[in-house]
């Protein structure tokens, strides 16, 4: 088990490596740079080139680069060209706002999308599976930050009973220790902040959450179907078990496999994908982070954070993949 | 940055007043000597004095740090009686060694931009014009410039050159910008980045103390969602309200609409430097007359004047006998046949796509130009990118046309003309003046206005300069803004700035 | 010779009702027109399709013609859905954007169709260090978080609606590549390939006289489902300024440009919205039955 | 043996399928009877109806699109058709349990032996959890799994498919069942692991008292194992007698032809002789038998009269017209 | 009669995958470990074994559908084994298969035309014979030409398995592998389908390798028959012979489990103890002693020689096959 993790850890490493080649790339290929994007308009030719030697802009791509995979190499994600701040630093700061949005989305997705995607399959052609699956179409066709400023319009503007943006309502209190909002106020007591908090995680994680959640209850239904077709199905109402029972053990069980990689794939994504939904709530998380950075041409922050996420994706899917080797116990881990 | 505590207080009983001000990005550093974005000056200019300090309703200057100053006739050294009351909100004295320390600190680097920019330094010459800051007594500091310098004492008054604690400077190393120390109204207390930045009242300000006992800056990013915190009063000012919002924050009573002076224009240059339609003047008049302003500025909500010369009216040296082009669109098509463009041309329009506070519509307004110039068969084609690659693209000189705008920094006309209009900034490249509009004649005056100290003449020599500029026709000067900011009506007091940032000593918020 | 030829039981039957036989394609149009979803997500694309045709036909107004007076006008008689915030006829607008959409949607998920399927058909069918280089390169774009991928793609590229169609195009690649190995892989395996094999047919015609025709379900079930995410893609970057070039009327754009209204007319940011929804949603209904029609597994 | 009561009888089973291309009649119109204590053989081609046949008399048919449309399923005297889903879970794996044909497929891949046997146990018995697992264990040892409490832990793939068959009857013999329906349970392992398969049935038989179903579409197995065998063609029974009866003098042209077509292991060899044709589609089913379309012995009323199963001999049953007197004679 | 094809001493062996990162040492799954034989012009072979023992793959190979891990092929006295390209292609006209599984061998997106045009086209046969080269192989193979524009998927098992047989006909080959043609197939249709290739076999003088696990059908078709057990030969000979009088422990229990179909007569049985072990890990010695009813010590470390054992020429490879002659009815 242990060597399988380490293996598969070690075979992480050319991806990060490949992922960082591409940011690096893609960044630096972006017309305009940091220098003028840190002095404005305002400054003189002379000035930025001054700036851009101090941040050794001027070097060889492949010192550039080369510098900066041995800063990550020694851990260091670096500084903030804009900002001066050790990107590190920042991403305590806005990681933990990403990672509480996509967590809270995706246990909206999962509640729903699994229970959605049982039942429907259960209930084959009933009415029931035909319109949750309709629904579910329609989950994956909306634009999410469409979806976001009609909600936006409905709940803040017109009737006034959700936040419209950020994390927390000014005024409210909150002593933060990891910067997830809702553990933090749970382990602080703060029963105040706990709400706000959660009100405030309610329309952008919904939002978020609507299409990992159609493509969850899909993937159960049919993997639902798939399973409940299955030989040893037929052996367990042989055996004269509750309907219960071998729905929610013996089919549920099997059929979460497939459903897991797409919850692993989905979280990934969640992370990266957030730019849309965080800009539109104002979210003070890394989709909106490495958006700025990109804009700001601050190629360190694009490129550490990149790199971050990119990480966080694979493991997560690593993590995917270690469970459901957990939970079949038909693979082995040598 | 500090992860353990985050507090974002009310007013609680105590009846401590609490100022929440929405915005909608964070500072970058709060060191305003290195840093160019109006979110960050804004912060800064309640921490730190400069010298001197604007009147609260234009660019005038007031006695702050410096009380009283005297200027040689050749007008090379200025000498500054500094108060000897002032301590820094570290505790430390501040004194004239102070003020050179700052000034010596500010050559140091290339990082300190508007230094840099204000003063003409270089690679090589790092002090630029200023050619040396001594301490002629604990409280006496005397400046010698290599060459006059007509709008010195505005430009002292600006944020960028707030006096800050050296020993803090000292203390903190690199990591100052998010410790600042100075000697303003206002406290720093803490910074949670991407959030919120909390000031607290400086009990022992040498000025009026503030009236209110908290700031705290919040980053909203979305103009709209920014609104709405304010609707439901979980902020009390914002700035950067969406031109469509204005009405409706209009009709609220709890709310109220305060328009910050203008100091800043907008316009469309046309880049003479390419060749073909452009560099014809009689191409140039005939777009300024085919664009209706009227409808242009009917974009701007309301938050907008028309524009006719470079620099805004509230500025002196305003040439107000200048009559706009006026929309005509025969006439327009008369001087483009005449110039040989009767069938019209194919041009490119550059635009970019984050509103600044001179152009809260870029986009509209490309879209209306575009529409507008169909008229007169000139077929444009609009470029919209982010604002870094549209700076790029302009100062390379890779447009036909381009919006751009330039807020004021010291008030004095010399820093619109010269720097968007004369011929030493239309290099490729790094170009302010982007319509690479290069006469030798305005050339000429500005050179001139620079090194005369006389108000008057200096005024005459502007006014002759817009009629130049006028009459070739550069630009099409769009507008003049008056950024609004939307408030709770429980804010009194609030006089906003014509440079875009003014001190909350003065402002209360009533109960 | 004596041997007995096998009676043709259906003649024998006298059920035979025409000679003409049904290749599976046939079958599976079949199947798909039996499905009511399917059929309403062909409705919805049919509709799209005539009116991107008929556009100039169909659009009450001309999209580009602005009258700033009349600028974010409630729907009305006049102007059905409202105007925008330069007086445009927001249904007009919507009408010709049906027509940048199906661009967008067909030539981005053309981009990552050729492109994936070429990657991931040679991967799969040749394996071993082409697959591994291949494979490699995948789990790198598909570890780069796609938004942020397709925004720096344009960022590069520079911003406008054929740079961004590129980009949501190459975003698209390993979906396809992906689908398209593991198509390849599970039919290399078939033994009509190993027969191809046997009498002696060479790479290029067996990848693409017998892989490839037999990958192309999970392959055409994706192409529709692509071009509603290519679609929601380049209005998502469209969104943040990354996509078409005013004044072109795409749906995103539009969304964007009127979001700062969304207080005071919210038309304008609501018919936008629901335009890109429906017609993704017809594409979605459509490849939804599409991929029933042509998954074996759910045949009788 | 006359006299002995029938422990199950299916009386004139139809078991149809409603499928949107039409009516599929799997099982139309199938009787017969199983002694207490006998093997029964059910064979037959595939698609014949053999498996929805046992499906049906565990009240397991799909449905929709399956509905069994007529007869009776008399155990033990009362009809399976009329109890309640409830009832009929008392009856599965405690009264009657089955084996079914893939034992690669037919445990549940994710618990362990363990769970799944004792889970059976536990449905039907009041015992506690650890005398299940200690039944569970006896019981695997019954059918021959080596170090039965440590195998017991185990994970399906974890043994092999003669293994897991002897896993499953293990598992069908939990709770005592008077009556064992396995669906050919061997047909999907090798020769010599299927010999040890029915070696096992016959032990089990003659410890255990119980009947047995076995389906297959060997004929070496039904010889092997049966005591009587039911032949079945498109969903009705073709010939229903002693398996020595059937093989000695079986009647139906279907049986024989099946014996025919068979290779046989002997010196000389024998050209074979294939039934022509192909099996009918149970959708759309020729008027008359419908075995005539491939009959050797096909009469003119073969393609209009469907005939019904007759009693040409003591417990020989045969549904053919070559048999049924009256219309034999007007052919002739 | 002349050897049409040899295989001499063959091995299959495949690399499993290991998870582990850095080791040299790949486990191998040995499917096929070192078989030799050779396959007379106009005989049938039958192989026979249960499943995994390598029977496809030893088929395979001797295609050169696979490439061996070791060992000769010869076919018409020629080295085969390291053809490539072109000549490899050339070889395909004369040696071809028919797979077991009738649904999966068509490809079910080119009716049967296209499919039995194919090789015809690759090797170049003019346009104008193709369809009548096609309608004449459907007649052969008992269809019709009428059938030439359908699917695959409107055929019966049976009728797609004569189609198998069409195309494997096509080239007019020599040597026919046909991997379990029968298995997947109804009992009643199974003896059209024998019938069928075995006509065949006489009109086309055709030789062939008859893969299958059923005994009994390749006790019908074969005149040699070869038993496999994991990857091994353990038996070879005449057909009767084999079948009478089988010398191996492990022919002898395989044929002892077919069950007999009739009633009347109890066979005695050899029932074997345990399973087919795995060939990734198979045992030391003779890969049969693990269930061997007879085995000694000697079995467990010494793998014995296929020897001949009888006059008439069967072989086996067991370490008492001698004994075993000499203790039973072969005196
Ligand atoms: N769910 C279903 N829907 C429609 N038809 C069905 C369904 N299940 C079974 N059938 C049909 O019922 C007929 C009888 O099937 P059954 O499984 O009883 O055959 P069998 O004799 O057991 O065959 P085999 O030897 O292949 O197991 C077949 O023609 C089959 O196609
Ligand atoms: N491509 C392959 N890669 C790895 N292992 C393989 C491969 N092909 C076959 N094997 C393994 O080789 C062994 C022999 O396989 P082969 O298909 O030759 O057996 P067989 O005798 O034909 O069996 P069956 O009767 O099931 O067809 C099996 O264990 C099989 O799993
Ligand atoms: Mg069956
Ligand atoms: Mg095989």
């Amino acid at each position: 088990m242990l060597k399988y993790i380490t293996s598969r850890l070690l075979m992480l490493i050319p991806v990060l490596i490949g992922v960082s080649i591409l940011a690096f790339s893609l960044i630096h290929l972006v017309p305009g740079d940091p220098a003028r994007s840190i002095l404005g308009e305002k400054a003189t030719a002379a000035q930025l080139e001054a700036l851009r030697n101090e941040l050794g802009l001027n070097d060889p791509y492949v010192v550039q680069y080369g510098r900066f995979l041995g800063h990550i190499l020694q851990g260091d994600l670096g500084k903030s060209i804009q900002s001066k701040e050790s990107i590190g630093v920042e991403l305590i700061q806005k990681l933990p706002a990403t990672i509480e949005l996509a967590i809270f989305a995706m246990v909206i997705a999962i509640v729903i999308g699994v229970l959605a995607g049982v039942i429907a399959a259960v209930k084959q052609y009933s009415w029931f599976d035909n319109i949750s699956m309709t629904v579910s179409l329609f989950g994956v066709s909306l634009p999410i930050f469409w979806l976001g400023l009609m909600m936006i319009w409905i709940f803040s503007v017109t009737f006034n009973i959700l936040p419209p943006s950020g994390r927390l309502t000014t005024g409210v209190e909150l002593n933060t220790i990891t910067n997830f909002y809702l553990l933090d106020s749970i382990l602080t007591g703060n029963w105040v902040a706990l709400k706000d908090a959660f009100l405030h995680l309610l329309m952008p994680g919904i939002a978020l959450a609507t299409i990992p959640m159609a493509i969850i209850a899909r993937m159960t239904r049919s993997s639902m179907l798939e399973v409940m077709r299955q030989d040893y199905i037929r052996t367990a109402n042989a055996k004269g078990l509750r309907k219960t029972i071998i729905i929610f053990q013996h089919a549920l069980k099997n059929a979460s496999l497939p459903v897991l990689t797409v919850v692993g794939l989905q979280f990934g994504l969640l992370l990266g994908g957030a730019v849309l939904t965080e800009s539109i709530f104002s979210w003070p998380g890394v989709g909106r982070y490495v958006y700025l950075a990109v804009l700001g041409r601050d190629y360190p922050v694009v490129q550490s954070t990149i790199l971050v996420i990119a990480a966080i994706f694979v493991f997560v899917n690593l993590i995917t993949d270690i469970l459901y080797k957990y939970l079949d116990p038909r693979i082995k881990y040598e | 940055g500090d992860s353990t505590s985050k507090s974002n207080n009310k007013d609680n009983g105590g009846g401590e007043k609490t100022l929440v001000f929405g915005r909608g990005a964070d500072s970058i550093q709060l060191d305003p000597s290195k840093v160019t974005d109006g979110e960050s000056i804004y912060v800064t200019n309640q921490i730190y004095d400069t010298l001197v300090r604007y009147v609260e309703e234009n660019t005038e200057v007031k006695p702050a740090l410096a009380t009283e100053w005297n200027v040689t006739d050749d007008g090379l050294v200025w000498t500054f009686q500094l108060r000897d009351d002032v301590k820094f909100h570290d505790g430390t004295d501040f004194t004239a060694e102070d003020v050179v320390y700052n000034f010596e600190r500010w050559t140091t680097s290339a990082e300190f931009t508007y230094y840099g920019y204000m003063f003409g330094a270089s690679e090589d010459d790092m002090g630029g014009i200023i050619e040396k800051v001594e301490a002629t007594g604990d409280y006496e500091v005397q400046i010698t410039l290599s060459e006059p310098n007509a709008p010195f004492l505005q430009t002292l008054a600006m944020p960028p050159f707030g006096i800050a604690s050296p020993d803090a400077i000292e203390e903190h190393g690199d990591n100052y910008f998010k410790n600042p120390v100075g000697t303003g109204p206002f406290v720093f207390k803490e910074w949670v980045p991407d959030d919120s930045i909390t000031l607290t009242k400086n009990e022992d300000y040498f000025g009026e103390v503030a009236k209110i006992d908290k700031v705290i800056f919040r980053v909203i990013p979305d103009n709209g969602a920014r609104f709405m915190e304010l609707q439901a009063g979980t902020i009390d000012i914002m700035e950067g309200l969406n031109p469509q919002d204005i009405a409706t924050a209009e009709g609220d009573d709890a709310l109220q609409i305060i328009r910050r002076p203008s100091m800043n224009v907008s316009y469309m240059a046309m880049n003479m430097d390419k060749g073909g339609p452009m560099s014809d003047k009689l191409v140039r008049q005939a777009i300024n007359m085919a664009i209706n302003k009227d409808e242009l500025i009917a974009l701007y909500e309301g938050v907008g004047k028309e524009a006719k010369n470079p620099i805004p009216p509230s500025l002196w040296g305003f040439n107000d006998d200048i009559e706009p082009y006026a929309y005509d669109v025969e006439k327009a098509k008369a001087l483009l046949a005449e110039a040989g463009y009767a069938d019209g041309f194919d041009i490119t329009l550059h635009t970019f796509s984050n509103p600044r506070p001179y152009m809260p519509q870029p986009k509209l307004a490309a879209q209306a130009i575009a529409e507008m110039l169909k008229e007169v068969n000139i077929n444009v084609e609009i470029t919209e990118s982010d604002w870094d690659t549209h700076l790029a693209t302009v100062e390379n000189g890779e447009h036909d046309m381009a919006f751009l705008g330039w807020t004021g920094d010291n008030g004095d006309p010399d820093n619109f003309l010269y720097v968007l209009l004369d011929k030493d900034n239309a290099t490729v490249g790094s170009a302010g003046n982007i319509a690479f509009y290069k006469s030798d004649e305005v050339h000429d005056i500005l050179k001139a206005a620079q090194v005369e100290m006389d108000q008057d003449k200096r005024t005459e020599l502007y006014l002759k300069v817009q009629e130049i500029i006028h009459e070739d026709a550069p630009w099409v000067p769009i507008a003049h803004t008056t950024p609004p900011l939307a408030a709770k009506s429980s804010v009194v007091d609030f006089v906003p700035h014509p440079t875009g940032s003014e001190p909350f000593n003065l402002l209360d918020i009533k109960k | 010779m004596s041997i007995e030829p096998i009676p043709n039981v259906e003649v024998e039957q006298g059920k035979v009702k025409s000679t003409k036989s049904r290749s599976l394609g046939m079958e599976a149009l079949f199947r798909l027109l039996r499905s009511k979803t399917s059929i309403v997500g062909l409705i919805i694309i049919l509709i799209l399709m005539i009116t991107a045709l008929f556009a100039p036909l169909i659009a009450t107004h001309d999209p580009t013609v602005q009258s700033i007076p009349n600028r974010y006008q409630a729907p009305s008689s006049e102007h059905i859905l409202g105007t925008d915030e330069l007086g445009r006829d927001i249904f007009s607008r919507i009408v010709f954007g049906t027509r940048i959409s199906i661009q967008i949607g067909l030539i981005a998920v053309g981009i990552s169709m050729v492109v994936g399927v070429f990657l991931g058909a040679v991967a799969g069918y040749f394996g071993k260090w082409v697959d591994q280089i291949v494979m490699r390169f995948i789990d790198i774009m598909m570890a780069f978080p796609s938004i942020l991928l397709a925004i720096a793609l344009v960022a590069v590229l520079g911003p406008n609606l054929r740079n961004a169609m590129i980009a949501v195009g190459i975003v698209g690649v390993p979906q396809f590549a992906r689908i398209v190995r593991s198509a390849v892989l599970s039919v290399k395996e078939t033994e009509f390939i190993e027969a191809a094999r046997a009498i002696g047919g060479k790479h290029g015609r067996i990848l693409f006289g017998h892989v490839l025709p037999n990958s192309m379900a999970p392959i055409i079930v994706q192409a529709t489902l692509g071009i509603g995410t290519a679609i929601l893609d380049a209005a998502g970057l469209s969104f943040l300024g990354l996509g078409a070039q005013p004044p072109t009327p795409e749906w995103g754009a539009m969304l964007s440009d009127g979001r700062a209204a969304i207080q005071h007319a919210p038309w304008v940011v609501a018919f936008p919205g629901l335009a890109i929804f429906l017609f993704v949603l017809g594409f979605n209904l459509f490849g939804d039955g599409l991929r029933d029609a042509l998954d074996p597994k759910l045949k009788e | 043996m006359e006299s002995v009561k029938p422990l199950l009888e299916v009386k004139n089973l139809h078991t149809h399928f409603f499928t949107k291309t039409g009516v599929v009649r799997a099982v139309d119109g199938v009787n017969f009877d199983v002694k207490p204590g006998e093997t029964l053989g059910i064979v037959g081609e595939s698609g014949s109806g053999k498996s929805i046949t046992a499906m049906s008399i565990l009240g397991l048919i799909p449905s929709p699109p399956g509905r069994i449309v007529d007869g009776e399923i008399l155990f033990k005297g009362e009809d399976l058709l009329k109890k309640s889903e409830n009832q009929m879970r008392q009856i599965r794996g405690k009264e009657i349990s089955m084996v079914f044909q893939d034992p690669m497929t037919s445990l549940n891949p994710v618990f362990s032996v363990e769970k799944q046997m004792v889970e059976t146990v536990l449905a039907h018995e009041k015992v506690t959890k650890k005398q299940a697992r200690d039944r569970a264990i006896e019981l695997l040892n019954l059918v021959g799994i080596p170090d039965p409490s440590k195998r017991v832990k185990n994970y399906p793939h974890e043994f092999s498919g003669g293994m897991r068959q002897r896993v499953m009857i293990a598992m069908a013999l939990a709770c005592n069942p008077s009556l064992l329906i396995a669906d050919e349970p061997t047909t999907a392992l090798d020769v010599t692991i299927q010999a040890q398969i029915l070696e096992l049935f016959k032990k089990m038989q003659k410890e255990l008292d119980m009947a047995i179903i076995m389906i297959t579409h060997d004929l070496g197995v039904v010889a092997e194992v049966c005591d009587r065998v039911l032949v079945m063609y498109a969903g009705k029974p073709a010939e229903f007698t002693d398996t020595k009866k059937l093989f000695d003098q079986g009647k139906h042209p279907y049986t024989l032809g099946l014996m025919n077509s068979i290779p046989k292991i002997s010196p000389n060899k024998e050209k074979l002789i294939p039934i022509t044709g192909l099996p009918p589609n149970l959708g759309d089913l020729p008027k008359g038998c419908s075995f005539a379309p491939r009959c050797k012995h096909v009469m003119d009323s073969c393609l209009s009269i469907d005939p019904t199963l007759q009693e040409i001999d003591e417990n020989h049953f045969v549904r053919c017209l070559l048999y049924e007197e009256s219309k034999k004679a007007v052919t002739t | 009669m002349s050897a049409l094809l040899e295989l001499k001493n063959i091995k299959k062996h495949f690399p499993l995958k290991s998870e582990k990162l850095f080791t040299k040492e790949k486990p191998l799954l040995k499917a096929v470990d070192g078989i030799s034989l050779s396959v007379r012009s106009g005989e049938t072979l039958g192989l026979v074994g249960e499943s995994g023992c390598g029977k496809s793959t030893a088929g395979r190979m001797a295609l050169k559908l696979l490439e061996p891990t070791e060992g000769e092929i010869w076919f018409k006295g020629e080295n085969i084994t390291n053809y490539r390209g072109e000549q490899l292609r050339k070889l395909r006209r004369e040696m071809q298969i028919i797979f077991q599984d009738p649904y999966a061998s068509l490809n079910p997106r080119k009716t049967i035309e296209q499919t039995l045009a194919e090789p015809l086209k690759i090797f170049g046969m003019p346009k104008g014979q193709v369809t009548q080269r096609i309608d004449y192989l459907l007649d052969v193979v008992g269809l019709s030409s009428y059938h030439k524009q359908r699917y695959p998927h409107e055929f019966s098992g049976g009728q797609r398995q004569r189609i198998g047989i069409a195309r494997a006909l096509a080239l007019e080959p020599e040597l026919v592998i046909c991997d379990e043609p029968v298995s997947a197939l109804d009992v009643s249709i199974q003896a059209q389908v024998i019938n069928l290739m075995e006509e065949l076999q006489a009109e086309f003088n055709l030789t062939y390798i008859f893969i299958a696990h059923d005994l009994s059908v390749v006790h019908h078709i074969s005149d040699r028959v070869a038993v496999m057990y994991l990857g091994k030969i353990v038996e070879l000979g005449d057909a009767g012979e084999v079948y009478s009088n089988p010398k191996h422990p492990y022919t002898q229990a395989l044929l002892s489990a077919v069950p007999e179909t009739n009633p009347h007569r109890e066979k005695e049985r050899i029932i074997l103890k345990g399973d087919l072990p795995s060939p990734a890990n198979p045992p030391a010695g003779c890969k049969f002693h693990t269930r061997c009813p007879f085995a000694e010590d000697i079995c467990r470390v010494q793998e014995p020689e296929l020897k001949l054992v009888s006059t008439g020429g069967q072989m086996a490879a067991c370490h008492f096959a001698k004994e075993v002659v000499t203790e039973g009815n072969f005196t």
